[in-house]
């Protein structure tokens, strides 16, 4: 139809339904933006990204349960220089053949642990806990001041196959930092400030 | 020379077409071609700087220490400063009433827009990690730490990311009833689908126009307090420092006044050459290009009154480390920059006292033109000679830029051109219904 | 032109805004309520006279600029003060004046963004589909004409009536159905 | 600092082999990349796909890692804990006691020995960075001959083939060259080796000798003796162009005997008065409290115008000389006059007249036998040799260490005679330019990676113990020279063992040993007894001179320009030039790195018409070197200064082609001086990297300065300005002070510059090099910086050095700028850097008016071999690409100390905590400790009047602050 020598075209160009897409869209944007951020915000802190409580697969079946629960070691045989360093130690195969020289002498599951023994050659252990390099944690300090192992490591004498527990993130460092009283068993026990526990050169260097 | 703001014989029907047609027509000029295509090639060159910034670091720039920062900052400055009178021509001018806004607002927002997103990659790419530039932003992350409050530079993010939305908003808000014109009169099937839902489905009821104007200068309301306190806050990253030349309390009002000199020489560097490209002469008249140019003669008194203050108030003080700052300037190894600055941005734009300067379009061109490289050595100068000699002698050092420097500032304003040049071919440069209002009633039809 | 199929309203276009005024004023006289004007462009006073007078903008957008200002102010205070206090160049935890400018950004943005949602909301908008647009005529609304719609849903509305009614106004444009 | 675990006994080094062994599975290299996992995770961030997770997760555990445990573990290793071993830094043939950290078998550190009379604990620059040497990946890897790699055994049978010929005809022809030799069971083995081919010979040669003190005591007393220094005892020090507190041997204890008599406490003013003649500004002249600069030649006349003086005949008519004879004769006994090595022996006789004269002998210094068991004028061994090598007499010839062919004086032509020797086997650290011209070469072991015994220029005797095993085929000196006594399977232990050992109760020697090896000092009845040969350091009765002095040369004509020779600063004589740290260091006073230059005045540069970094050519006896200018006030005029240990061709990697070759223009007859050079401005130009651009202080009053008489009568001298605004002026809360408040102190008036603790700072905190380009970029990495700064006349300027690292602001301004809450104040007030969180604005190095932070540009480290990982401190990140770091005030160990202390519920012990710098200066000039406890050390410095801060007038209040410069002017002298 013509108008003032103007071609003017139908304006009709949406069927009915495009105006409750069009809301719901709008609606809808909103709603998943909210949606992904709190997913992936799980996501992050959960099992499947974080690997904690999941079993790592190690050259020997070892289980905890059966040495410290079974048979109640002490953590401190193996883990010797827990209360003197940084590191609380992996056991030498040497530790290891103390027993199994005489016990389980040649169960066939042992054989990695001769055969280290014999050919003088380290067992690879798939690493349980581990921290980012720019991360310092000194065990001797935190079981001198009380901190049981399991806070941390969780029920070590329960996992036939040993696991991470915790998620080792710094905001679950902090939770103990923030309250240390919370965390530390031994009663009477001198705990510092959190203001001085949450000092970022406490862990950063 | 015509006094008016609209050129005579305008009718509804005419502004519309008019305007509408550039968008609408099938055949792309080759200026536009040519613009474009130059605009693209230099984002091209931005990519490859990007991309070479990211494997190798932050290295390949000329800064160092004591010149931490450089070039990056002083065009993020620059480009924040020209994305400034956008957003002040529409909201200001219309709470002042201002008819002559009407032509010149729409593709002053634009310009802002992409100004600001120049503006907004710099402070990104400076960064030495810039992968964790988010974590400026405060989000709940498993680090269990949160951005540092008394930051400028956290400052800049709300700022900046704020001013970027609510022009945005402002702009688009704007565009509707122009996007239904289009959906109306578009041709091709994609167009009228394409306009039509970014229309909204706006059909000029009565109500609806009323509401729409209340929310129009709300939006003006609060956009102007924004503007002001953008720049305000871009001038905090080096007021609140201790740096002798950058611990000023003037900064605020001078940045501010400098972002709205330079806007406005920006938007008569593009103005010019569109109105004459696409014979606008009759929407962008001689006296929108005269009120600018007052505007710009205004602003730049107000920054040379700051430059002013700046060397009394280093005297004024008696403080040793000022004192040295402002002869430093003067006769450092940066006092070239500094002689440049003064003559540039200062000594040119008096031009704009006479009526024969400000009637003549070339010469208006030039001056603008002066203004935005005058305005960018003035934060060149600035960032490099406060930081290349400060408190202890023994520090000092000189500051060069080097390639990637300045391919990534050219890379910048290559992607401003480009995204210019798409917003002149896809959407209305001028705002079609501001310009309908401004027809004398009798020539209705 | 088929006179039984239901149809949104009678449409009426004119070529100034005054015509328009004008006719709206007549049309509330003669006791028509259900009809809306629409322009090219905003034309002064024809919301009033079509009877609409305030609208809620400016309370939406009041309420969302105090909620960005309060939640803005406590969210620092919260991180700086509460969470993780930080002895940061032995300022104070909470150095509220440092924490001004961040709250001033919260509030502009809060507020606009409820200024831009509120008036999209309040008009209906995003409406892509519409009966007026069955009218071939309603396209010129975005160019140069001027439309008064009395809509069938008013109680006085009667298709040939209220056609005469409007013809009387003299329309340029003339008069026309909106199918539904 | 650590609780120091000495290594104990033998059976435990049976198991230190055994763990080296280990040591790679423990370690695998990645591993001991710190920064490998940053790395990875920087390089998956870049990926942009995964970038939201990646920050995300910023703290959690990386990919899965193994963990190697030992199969039978070393017991003294207790993992993660660090152990000290006693041992010695050898440089120049003398030793300093040194006690090297060990990281599970890998040696990252070293610290001076407390009980080591030459070290006193602490160390020089060398020391420091001599650990880089040992995990250098340019280091000779293999036996070579004529360049392709064999076999020890290979070796030893050619060897036995040449040598059984050589016993028939008692080594006819057969020699022998060495470094010089202070090692008792060397020295002994080479007796040995002499014994059994009599006709051979052993020659010793190194290019920086003391030939000249030689020469001077032959003269004198007809026989060597060494003289050894009492600085602490002398109240007036007369240096005759003698750099005793950074370059002779025993600098290190004469800095700390020479700074222990100026440190001032409040209301004294007792002081010692230091008068430097020399040529070229070394530290000595700098700390001086008169200084003139004098031509090389005139030093002599200067010396032998005070000994008229002193020997009363009347006035000289120059002020300075007058006042120098007047203070002198004033402290009779109580003085000592120094002459340098590099003077001519004229001079030390002068030097051993005006001693003698003043009855210094006995008080001040004593006469003592040559510390070497074989002592020689090199320069004469090495003319003897070159004689028979061109006379074709030499067809056997052993370089055991040195590199001849690069450091003999150009008129030997060395290499060129070198030709004639049939069968030339070089033996030494790298492969260098004189193994590339023999046709055997044997890598020789790093001095941590062997025993040595080894004697210091005090004549103490120290064991060295070896910390790791050769990373590389290395054989040791002792192995080598008993592999030409024919017993090639001994090891270097059993070498040593059987020298101490014999004619020894075996229970007893053990005992005595192991007590030995712990010290790092060998206990003195070993000495006594086991007397490999007589024992060292007898004290001589006071020489008689006078006859001497008579009729010494006259003085130089004043027309011509000089050319001095010195050792580099920081290269040396050429044997650093591959060691990074060193090379990056910047050289006290002219701060040049990567470069060795022609230093020259001022006027001297006016009258050539040249400036810095323009090209002269030095032309003398038909040789001509190229150098670039670098201009250097208060140097002599119309005197050139070049130095050696540049101009290397095969170095290594960063050594090789760098600078230019000082010894092409040296001479046999006078190797430190030419007195009449030919100079000329070349017209070309070379780049010089400068770490300091501006010398003037800008009337900043950064360091402050006043007489010890001044002093005395205003205390408070250093708050003249009163810039410093009192406690209350800031708007800032007090936090509430903890228990402990970390501060420091250092001394301006005992800082010789000497840059130990910069290389010690760089060793502890990973500190990457970053090569000359970027340094020139204004962007090294040093976290300690020496500034240095002129004032007054620009020919006799007073120098000042100002150690500058991270102040510690109390109320820090680099920390509210941070977006990220990367940089944070500690309870204890300590400037926290937190790598991991930072993100690189750099807003903090803006706004830190210090100028203190650093920031990594790029990765630094990547371009670094795999070895050097193994030197990571594994205490301390290696920060990569974009973060920002500086001084920590070695947070690691203040953490070490307080979780010791926590471990014994006590507190942190006064002392406990020391700072790597702190642990490093030889002056003592740097003190660290808790400013909360009055009673601290620091707390005492710091409440001297003399304490004062920098910058204070900022309100940045700092907490390391330093004490101003007191100097000792003779007020008889106008300066």
């Amino acid at each position: 139809m013509q108008t003032g020598g103007q071609r003017v075209y139908m304006a009709q160009i949406f069927h009915r339904s495009t105006n409750t897409l069009s809301r719901v869209s709008i609606f809808g944007a909103v709603f998943i933006v909210a949606a992904l951020t709190t997913v992936i915000s799980i996501l992050i802190r959960s099992p499947y990204f974080t690997e904690a409580r999941v079993v790592r697969v190690q050259p020997v079946p070892f289980s905890h349960k059966h040495h410290v629960a079974g048979i109640g070691i002490d953590c401190r045989y193996c883990h010797t220089s827990v209360e003197e360093s940084s590191f609380a130690g992996i056991p030498p195969t040497k530790t290891c053949m103390n027993c199994h020289s005489q016990v389980w002498a040649d169960s066939p599951t042992l054989e990695p642990v001769r055969a280290s023994f014999r050919e003088d050659r380290s067992l690879e252990w798939t690493r349980v806990n581990n921290l980012p390099d720019f991360v310092y944690f000194d065990h001797s300090i935190h079981v001198r001041r009380g901190v049981s192992c399991t806070t941390c490591h969780g029920p070590v004498d329960q996992m036939p196959m040993t696991w991470r527990e915790n998620t080792l993130f710094m905001e679950w460092c902090l939770e103990c930092h923030r309250h240390p009283e919370r965390f530390v068993q031994i009663r009477g026990q001198h705990v510092d400030s959190p203001r001085k526990l949450t000092n970022c050169s406490i862990c950063h260097r | 020379m015509s006094q008016e703001i609209i050129g005579s014989g305008h009718t509804y029907a005419t502004i519309t077409d008019k305007i509408s047609s550039i968008v609408l027509t099938r055949k792309t000029p080759h200026g536009w071609l040519f613009g474009f295509g130059v605009g693209f090639v230099l984002v091209m060159l931005l990519l490859v700087s990007i991309t070479y910034l990211f494997v190798e670091g932050i290295g390949i720039w000329g800064v160092n220490i004591p010149v931490a920062w450089g070039f990056a900052i002083v065009n993020f400055v620059w480009w924040i400063g020209i994305g400034h009178a956008g957003t002040l021509i529409s909201a200001i001018l219309l709470l002042l009433r201002q008819g002559w806004r009407q032509s010149i607002n729409r593709f002053a927002e634009a310009m802002t827009l992409f100004a600001v997103a120049c503006a907004g990659l710099f402070p990104v790419l400076h960064l030495g990690r810039p992968w964790f530039a988010y974590w400026l932003i405060p989000y709940p992350s498993t680090m269990g730490i949160w951005p540092q409050f008394r930051s400028p530079l956290v400052w800049d993010v709300f700022a900046v990311s704020t001013y970027f939305t609510v022009s945005l908003l402002f702009w688009f808000i704007g565009l509707i009833p122009d996007l239904a014109t289009l959906r109306d009169r578009s041709s091709s099937r994609t167009g009228r689908v394409v306009y039509g839902i970014l229309a909204m489905g706006w059909r000029g009821s009565a109500i609806h126009w009323h509401r729409y104007e209340m929310a129009y200068l709300l939006l003006a309301g609060l956009a102007t307090p924004l503007v002001v306190s953008v720049h305000t806050v871009v001038s905090f990253d080096f007021a609140i420092s201790i740096l002798p030349g950058w611990h000023t309390t003037i900064f605020p009002p001078y940045f501010v006044a400098g972002a709205i000199y330079s806007g406005f020489a920006m938007v008569m560097v593009l103005a010019i050459p569109i109105r004459a490209v696409y014979g606008l002469e009759d929407f962008i008249t001689m006296r929108h290009l005269q009120n600018m140019a007052k505007v710009m003669l205004a602003t730049g008194l107000i920054v040379a009154y700051g430059y002013l203050m700046e060397h009394f108030m280093s005297w004024y003080s008696a403080e040793k480390y000022e004192r040295f700052m402002t002869l430093n300037r003067w006769g450092g190894p940066y006092a070239p920059a500094y002689w440049a600055l003064i003559l540039i941005n200062i000594v040119i734009p008096q031009a704009l006292w006479f009526r024969r300067v400000r009637s003549n379009v070339i010469m208006l061109f030039l001056v603008a033109i002066a203004v935005n490289v005058g305005m960018w050595l003035e934060r060149f100068v600035i960032v490099i000679t406060s930081l290349h000699r400060d408190f202890l002698p023994s520090s000092w050092n000189m500051y060069y830029p080097t390639f990637w420097d300045w391919s990534t500032f050219i890379g910048t304003i290559g992607l401003f051109l480009a995204l210019l040049f798409l917003f002149i071919r896809f959407l209305p440069m001028i705002s079609i219904f501001e310009m309908r209002t401004l027809v004398p009633r009798s020539e209705g039809d | 032109m088929n006179k039984t199929a239901p149809i949104y309203g009678l449409l009426a276009e004119f070529e100034q805004p005054e015509e328009l005024i004008n006719a709206v004023r007549r049309a509330r006289a003669a006791g028509y309520r259900k009809m809306d004007a629409y322009t090219p462009f905003p034309v002064e006073h024809l919301a009033e006279e079509l009877g609409f007078h305030r609208t809620a903008l400016p309370v939406i957008v009041l309420i969302g600029g105090v909620i960005g200002c309060a939640g803005g102010f406590f969210l620092q205070y919260w991180i700086s003060v509460l969470d993780y206090p930080l002895n940061v160049g032995s300022r104070p935890f909470n150095s509220w004046p440092s924490f001004i400018p961040v709250t001033f950004e919260l509030t502009i943005l809060c507020a606009a963004l409820s200024a831009v949602l509120g008036m999209l909301g309040l008009n209906g908008l995003p409406m892509p589909y519409h009966p007026l647009f069955n009218s071939p005529r309603f396209a010129l609304a975005s160019r140069n004409r001027f439309f008064l719609c009395i809509e069938s849903g008013d109680k006085q509305f009667n298709r040939e009536t209220t056609a005469k009614f409007l013809s009387e106004l003299k329309p340029k444009g003339g008069v026309s159905q909106v199918e539904e | 600092m650590t609780t120091k675990n000495f290594w104990r006994s033998l059976e435990e080094y049976a198991n230190f082999e055994e763990f080296q062994k280990s040591l790679e599975d423990e370690f695998p290299p990645d591993a001991a990349v710190r920064q490998g996992v940053v790395d990875r995770r920087e390089f998956l961030s870049l990926m942009s796909a995964s970038l939201a997770l990646a920050g995300l997760s910023s703290c959690a555990p990386a990919a899965p890692e193994k963990i190697v445990p030992y199969v039978r573990a070393p017991e003294e290793i207790v993992p993660g804990k660090p152990l000290f071993f006693a041992t010695a830094f050898p440089l120049g043939g003398y030793g300093l006691g040194i006690l090297a950290e060990s990281h599970m078998g890998r040696p990252t550190k070293i610290e001076g020995n407390p009980d080591h009379p030459a070290s006193l604990g602490s160390t020089d620059a060398f020391a420091q960075a001599s650990i880089l040497s040992l995990y250098d990946p340019d280091r000779s890897k293999a036996i070579t001959q004529a360049g392709a790699i064999t076999t020890w055994d290979a070796f030893i049978t050619n060897l036995a083939a040449e040598l059984d010929p050589k016993r028939l005809n008692k080594g006819e022809g057969f020699r022998i060259l060495t470094e010089t030799v202070t090692s008792p069971t060397l020295a002994a083995q080479l007796k040995q080796i002499l014994q059994q081919f009599p006709s051979a010979r052993w020659h010793q040669y190194e290019p920086v000798n003391a030939d000249s003190a030689r020469a001077a005591s032959r003269m004198t007393f007809g026989r060597y003796s060494d003289i050894r220094y009492h600085f602490d005892k002398a109240d007036v020090i007369l240096s005759l162009d003698a750099d005793f507190l950074l370059s002779m041997p025993g600098h290190v204890r004469h800095a700390r005997e020479f700074t222990a008599r100026r440190r001032v406490k409040a209301g004294e003013k007792e002081m010692n008065r230091l008068y430097a003649a020399e040529s070229a500004p070394s530290v000595t002249g700098a700390v001086a409290d008169h200084r003139r600069a004098a031509r090389p030649s005139q030093i002599q006349d200067i010396a032998s115008q005070i000994n008229d003086g002193v020997a009363g005949k009347g006035s000289t008519g120059d002020a300075w000389i007058d006042a120098v004879v007047r203070d002198l004769q004033a402290s009779r006994g109580k003085s000592i006059v120094v002459a340098g090595p590099h003077q001519p022996p004229e001079v030390h006789v002068i030097a051993h007249d005006l001693n003698t004269k003043l009855g210094n002998v006995g008080q001040t210094l004593e006469y003592v036998d040559p510390i070497e068991p074989n002592p020689v004028e090199q320069m004469q061994s090495l003319g003897d040799l070159i004689k028979d090598m061109q006379a074709g007499a030499v067809d056997l010839l052993l370089i055991a260490g040195g590199n001849p062919v690069y450091t003999a004086p150009a008129d030997l032509e060395f290499a060129k005679h070198l030709a004639n020797v049939r069968l030339r086997i070089h033996f030494s650290l790298y492969e260098d330019e004189t193994s590339e011209r023999c046709h055997w070469h044997i890598p020789e072991t790093h001095f941590l990676e062997s025993w040595a015994d080894i004697r210091s220029d005090d004549g103490t005797t120290t064991i060295m113990q070896p910390l790791i095993n050769p990373l590389y085929a290395g054989k040791s000196a002792y192995e080598l020279l008993s592999a030409f006594l024919g017993q090639p399977t001994r090891t270097t232990y059993e070498i040593l063992i059987e020298a101490w050992g014999q004619g020894r109760n075996k229970d007893e020697f053990e005992k005595l040993w192991r007590k030995s090896v712990h010290d790092g000092v060998v206990a003195p009845e070993l000495n006594a007894v086991g007397a490999l040969y007589e024992r060292p350091g007898r004290s001589q009765t006071a020489p008689t001179v006078s006859n001497v002095v008579a009729g010494f040369s006259p003085r130089s004509p004043s027309d011509v320009i000089e050319v001095a020779f010195r050792p580099d600063p920081t290269v040396y004589d050429g044997r650093f030039a591959n060691n990074g740290w060193l090379q990056e260091l910047p050289k006290p006073l002219i701060k040049i790195v990567w470069d060795n230059v022609a230093l020259l005045s001022p006027a001297t540069a006016e009258r050539l018409n040249v400036i810095n970094e323009d090209v002269i050519e030095i032309k003398s006896e038909g040789r001509a070197v190229r150098a670039p200018v670098w201009i250097s006030p208060g140097h002599a005029n119309d005197a050139v200064t070049l130095f050696l240990g540049y101009g290397r061709t095969r170095a290594g990697a960063l050594g090789s082609n760098r600078g230019y070759n000082a010894y092409s223009l040296r001479t046999s007859a006078s190797p430190w001086l030419i007195k009449n050079a030919e100079v000329r401005k070349s017209g070309e130009r070379y780049a010089l990297v400068s770490t300091q651009e501006h010398h003037s202080m800008e009337n900043r009053n950064l360091v402050r300065r006043a007489s010890a008489a001044e002093y005395a009568q205003r205390p408070d001298f250093v708050e003249a300005e009163r810039d410093t605004p009192p406690g209350e002026l800031t708007l800032y809360p007090e936090y509430a002070p903890e228990e402990y408040a970390w501060g420091m102190s250092i001394d301006l008036s005992t800082c010789i510059g000497c840059n130990a603790c910069v290389i010690a700072c760089q060793a502890e905190n990973n500190i990457p090099v970053v090569g000359k380009i970027e340094a020139g970029r204004s962007r090294e990495m040093h976290w300690l910086r020496i500034d240095r700064y002129y004032q007054g006349d620009i020919h006799e300027p007073e120098i000042f050095f100002q150690p500058v690292m991270c102040m510690h602001c109390e109320d820090a301004p680099c920390e509210p700028v941070c977006p990220v809450a990367a940089t944070t104040h500690s309870s204890e007030g300590l400037n926290e850097m937190t790598y991991n969180r930072c993100v690189g604005t750099r807003y903090c190095s803006n706004n830190c008016p210090y100028k203190v932070r650093r920031f990594n540009f790029f990765n630094f480290h990547s371009n670094e071999a795999p070895s050097m990982a193994l030197l990571y401190n594994p205490d301390v990140t290696v920060r990569s690409r974009g973060v920002m770091e500086k001084c920590t005030y070695c947070v690691q160990r203040i953490n070490h100390a307080r979780i010791n202390a926590k471990k014994e519920d006590r507190a942190i012990r006064d002392g406990e905590v020391v700072t790597a710098c702190q642990a490093a200066c030889p002056a003592g000039a740097i003190v660290f400790g808790n400013i909360a406890d009055p009673n601290s050390r620091v707390s005492k410095l710091k409440s001297e009047p003399r304490n004062y801060g920098v910058l204070t007038d900022l309100n940045t209040r700092p907490r390391t602050t330093y004490l101003a410069k007191l100097t000792n002017p003779n007020p008889a002298v106008k300066t």
